[in-house]
């Protein structure tokens, strides 16, 4: 294993880790934060799969762009998911 | 209880998911040479587009079709927001104005950022980038503006109109294209008209990319924008 | 076992990552950063599949020839892909603040007792 | 007149949308009006394309870009998508006429832009011949289905519509993985390649991807896990939008899967497949007649029968048969002729009398007698009565099972039948037999609609060949997967 390949593992293991935080997070203004960390790991990665184009695209679009318009949505309805207990299936239910 | 129960049933769903996705990926080795159709784009992408970034020709010339639907799907969600934030009256309610520092530096800011953008746009053949971050790049400068000044607003039905027109310059590109080498969205500036040729990898070349690059970033600039500002604006009784 | 690349385990991981929020989570902002985050997943499994070790961007300028590239039809449909999921993610939130004004909360479960 | 100019049907609809902005100033009025002369235009051009396609008895390649197919993208102007793109004009345009009577709320600027690129959308869908392009049209008929369901901005309509979109973006993330998965195995993304290179697959990967590529279009489709969307939407969404997306979004959602399934039907573990797809389409039935049986809202109570039937289509299309896909076709015109009259009547009828509950329904028959007439029509239509159109196609969905030795799958078609009449009836007794009151005046050009909608399905009743050919010939355009190679010019890229 050479330190190229190492890099790799540790920004998917980061990744992976601001993925699951920004999922369990209740405070929904840093989640939508660890969504735009997982987009800007994401496009490190695209640099690393040779993807220049995609990576400006994905900082420009997926992290800076949709983490604020999250930001204003968060703004403008509520910041703290309630805590109660978890349902799952919503939108399977007719 | 119950809900430690129902989680672990979920996770464990999806292990199980994660693994048939995992056997049908084992099949698509990684990092092998699967090239069928991209060798061919890659052979003959200087010739027939005179574009030097593969991935500008693919996206606007090759599969311009494409692209022609995903600014659609733009153009509709600035609609769909539009519509669904729709009020008769609207303002900002922002009420601290920017520090001093995001106030100057914004107004040092924002001239170079949209630069930026645009020269994002306009070398699309040449460098990576192209009209999406470049239109999105323009968009962050609006956002900026939004941020630092309370009661700055764009200039929504001129902002609305150039999507309209800008939408329809790209239609009637292709049009022409239909008009003159018998194909809609056919690039009849390199491949009838032969223009550039002698240029390729300088700024003057690549056939209809920059025009339509061009579209696509005023296009995505005003709609990201206005997306921007129907987010931030509530309604107002009157 | 199977073994697949690293990058294959990271993208597989974020869209289960993500579907798990879309599945258990209740708050509707929540299951759309799931849903934002199961997107980023599926774009990092297209470019990892067009992927070729050892090769370059697919710019054809200095000295890199056409057998030096990588596949550059996953990265256009990338591209595609993020401003589409862009445009998902603005229409879904205008959603969710209309329907926070009408009802007040995000919980779905919440909501679904008050329309009765 | 040049094949090529059948691209106009995708440019026209745009070039009208991004119009609209500068004809805002203009009016309500205006702004209606002339959505309905676009979408007058575009039957003019769909029903030349028909007339081309099936006088000649040759599909129409659009090649976009002057590239040969595998290289650019290329639409499939064939027997079964000329007559479908001629079905979504004509709803389109029969919509736009209801528009005039059901859409007040503002901004009908926005309403008509999303109006026309949900018909752009469906006929992108069900043109195309790329695999990846169906996604990008995909997302187009999902994104404005988002929105116009969304569009009163009432509380149910905005969870309608984010019900729709959660469901709708892990479908479409599914269908992108499994294109991800196709491409990988076999470099291309034109249909009609991936159908030459489809013996070659593994047959792992073909199972997965194909797998994930009918999860993700059935949501469009609306089969049975990831159909909860489709009642809520239908109920919430404005009149004239429902009545399209049962005529017609469904359909594009349903053929592109059936056009994906039949491509690749030289991969080894195809049948796994369709049993998958047999199992979805037969839940998707049961769940949908039994909760339609406990309805009170009617347009709710016609979104179930509608999800049932759809049901029986998807069913019919996953036998792996020649008379299946015809009579899934045949089933998907009359469902489309039915359902746009349904929704109309039963649309208008909710907006005189200020409510879809079947309360709001009785004494329709004395007080709104030819929106009456409609609703009867199609209800008795839908359950399956000789003499109506459905019925034909019902009977063949049933000789279709019986040929493969599916009679359980002919027993489920009988007992839906069952089921639907008994809650039609009850929304016909209730029409006719129940309550009394004044006198409605009706629009005359809704119910010139209406009437011409009628004739059309009893004259499919009593003389169905002509139409059935027709679905023939679209079925074997389905089905003979050879004949699709062979008809696009693929240029000798690898293979």
């Amino acid at each position: 294993m050479n330190c190229v390949t190492c890099i790799n593992y540790i920004i998917i293991g980061v990744m992976i880790i601001s993925a699951i935080l920004a999922v369990e997070w209740r405070d929904l203004l840093a989640a939508a934060v660890g969504m735009a960390a997982v987009s800007l790991f994401a496009s490190i990665l695209f640099l690393i799969l040779q993807a220049p184009d995609v990576a400006m695209t994905e900082a420009a679009i997926g992290a800076a762009l949709s983490g604020a318009i999250f930001i204003f949505a968060i703004k403008r309805t509520q910041r703290f998911e309630t805590e109660e207990e978890e349902r799952p299936g919503w939108w399977v239910r007719w | 209880m119950v809900s430690v129960l129902k989680r672990g049933l979920a996770i464990i769903t999806l292990l199980i998911i994660g693994y048939w996705l995992a056997q049908g990926l084992a099949g698509v080795p990684f990092g092998q040479d699967k090239m069928l159709v991209g060798r061919y784009y890659l052979e003959h992408v200087i010739e027939q587009t005179g574009s030097i970034n593969a991935v500008t020709a693919v996206v606007v010339n090759y599969r311009g079709f494409d692209t022609l639907g995903e600014v659609t799907v733009l153009f509709i969600a600035s609609t769909g927001v539009g519509a669904l934030l729709w009020e008769r009256k609207k303002r900002r309610t922002a009420k601290t104005e920017g520090s001093i520092v995001l106030t100057t530096g914004t107004r040092l800011l924002v001239p170079f950022v949209m630069l930026f953008g645009a020269y994002i746009f306009i070398h699309g053949h040449l460098t990576p980038g192209g009209g999406f971050p470049g239109g999105a790049t323009i968009a962050t400068a609006f956002l900026l503006l939004y941020m630092a000044f309370t009661m700055y607003e764009i200039p929504h039905k001129a902002f609305e109109k150039t999507e309209g027109i800008v939408g329809m310059a790209y239609v009637i590109v292709g049009l022409i294209g239909l008009a003159i080498g018998g194909y809609f969205l056919y690039d009849w500036i390199w491949q009838t008209w032969g223009l550039g040729r002698d240029n390729v990898g300088r700024l003057f070349s690549g056939g209809f990319i920059p025009i339509i690059y061009t579209i696509i970033g005023l296009k995505v600039g005003t709609e990201l924008s206005g997306i921007i500002d129907n987010m931030l604006k509530e309604g107002v009784k009157e | 076992m199977i073994h697949i690349s690293a990058f294959y385990f990271g993208s597989i991981a974020l869209v289960l990552i993500g579907l798990y929020a879309v599945l258990v989570k209740k708050n509707i902002l929540k299951m759309l950063i799931g849903l934002s985050i199961m997107e980023t997943g599926v774009n990092l499994l297209l470019v990892s599949i067009g992927y070729i070790s050892g090769r370059s961007a697919p710019i054809l300028s200095e000295g890199i020839t056409p057998d030096k590239a990588v596949d550059p039809i996953p990265q256009a449909l990338v591209l595609t892909a993020i401003v589409i999921g862009v445009a998902t993610t603005a229409m879904a939130l205008s959603a969710v603040i209309v329907l926070y004004r009408r009802y007040g909360t995000l919980n779905v479960e919440e909501i679904r007792r008050l329309r009765g | 007149m040049n094949g090529q100019y059948a691209s106009l049907l995708i440019a026209l609809p745009l070039l009208g949308a991004f119009f609209v902005p500068l004809i805002k100033g203009f009016g309500e009025k205006a702004i209606k009006t002339y959505v309905l002369i676009i979408t007058a235009i575009q039957t003019g051009i769909a029903a030349w394309v028909f007339r081309e396609v099936y006088s000649t008895g040759k599909p129409i390649i659009v090649i976009a870009g002057g590239w040969k197919p595998p290289v650019g993208i290329n639409l499939y102007l064939g027997h079964f998508a000329a007559l479908f793109v001629l079905i979504v004009a004509l709803a389109s345009f029969l919509m736009a006429v209801f528009n005039f009577k059901a859409i007040e709320v503002e901004p009908i600027d926005k309403y008509a832009m999303l109006f026309l690129l949900l018909m752009l959308g469906a006929t992108g869908m069900i043109s195309t011949g790329d695999i990846f392009n169906l996604f990008v049209f995909m997302e187009i008929t999902a994104i404005t289905a988002y929105a116009l369901t969304a569009y009163n901005k009432t509380g149910e309509a905005a969870e309608a519509s984010l019900k729709y979109i959660i469901l709708g973006g892990i479908g479409s993330s599914f269908f992108l993985i499994g294109v991800a998965l196709i491409y990988g195995a076999t470099g291309t993304l034109n249909m009609a390649q991936i159908a030459q290179l489809a013996g070659h697959i593994d047959p792992t990967v073909a199972q997965v991807g194909l797998a994930l590529i009918i999860f993700g279009l059935a949501v469009e489709a609306e089969l049975f896990p990831l159909n909860a969307w489709a009642p809520d939407a239908y109920q919430a969404a404005p009149h004239p939008v429902t009545a399209m997306f049962s005529a017609f979004v469904v359909k594009a959602g349903l053929y592109a899967m059936a056009r994906v399934l039949y491509l690749t039907s030289a991969v080894e573990s195809w049948h796994n497949v369709l049993r998958l797809l047999v199992v979805m389409a037969t839940m998707t039935v049961v769940v949908a007649e039994l909760s339609a049986l406990r309805q009170r809202n009617v347009k709710r109570m016609i979104a179930y029968s509608s999800i049932s039937q759809v049901g029986l289509i998807a069913l019919a299309f996953a036998l792996g048969t020649q008379a299946g896909v015809d009579a899934g076709v045949f089933q998907m015109v009359n469902h489309a002729i039915i359902k746009a009259l349904l929704f109309l009547g039963v649309g208008y009828a909710a907006i005189q009398l200020g409510g879809a509950e079947i309360e709001n329904f009785r004494g329709l028959g004395r007080r709104m007698p030819v929106t009456a007439f409609g609703i009867t029509v199609g209800s008795m239509a839908a359950v399956g009565i000789p003499l109506f159109n459905i019925f034909w196609s019902k009977l063949r969905i049933i000789l279709a099972t019986i040929e493969v030795g599916y009679t359980w799958a002919a027993f489920l078609v009988l007992g839906a039948s069952v089921v639907e009449a008994v809650y039609y009836f009850r929304l016909i007794h209730a029409i006719w037999f129940e309550g009394d009151g004044e006198r409605i005046s009706e629009s005359v050009p809704l119910m010139a609609i209406v009437i011409a909608l009628v004739i059309l399905v009893i004259a499919i009743g009593i003389y169905p060949n002509y139409v059935w050919s027709v679905s023939q010939k679209a079925g074997s355009d389905i089905f003979n997967v050879a004949n699709y190679i062979k008809n696009v010019p693929l240029m000798g890229v690898g293979a």
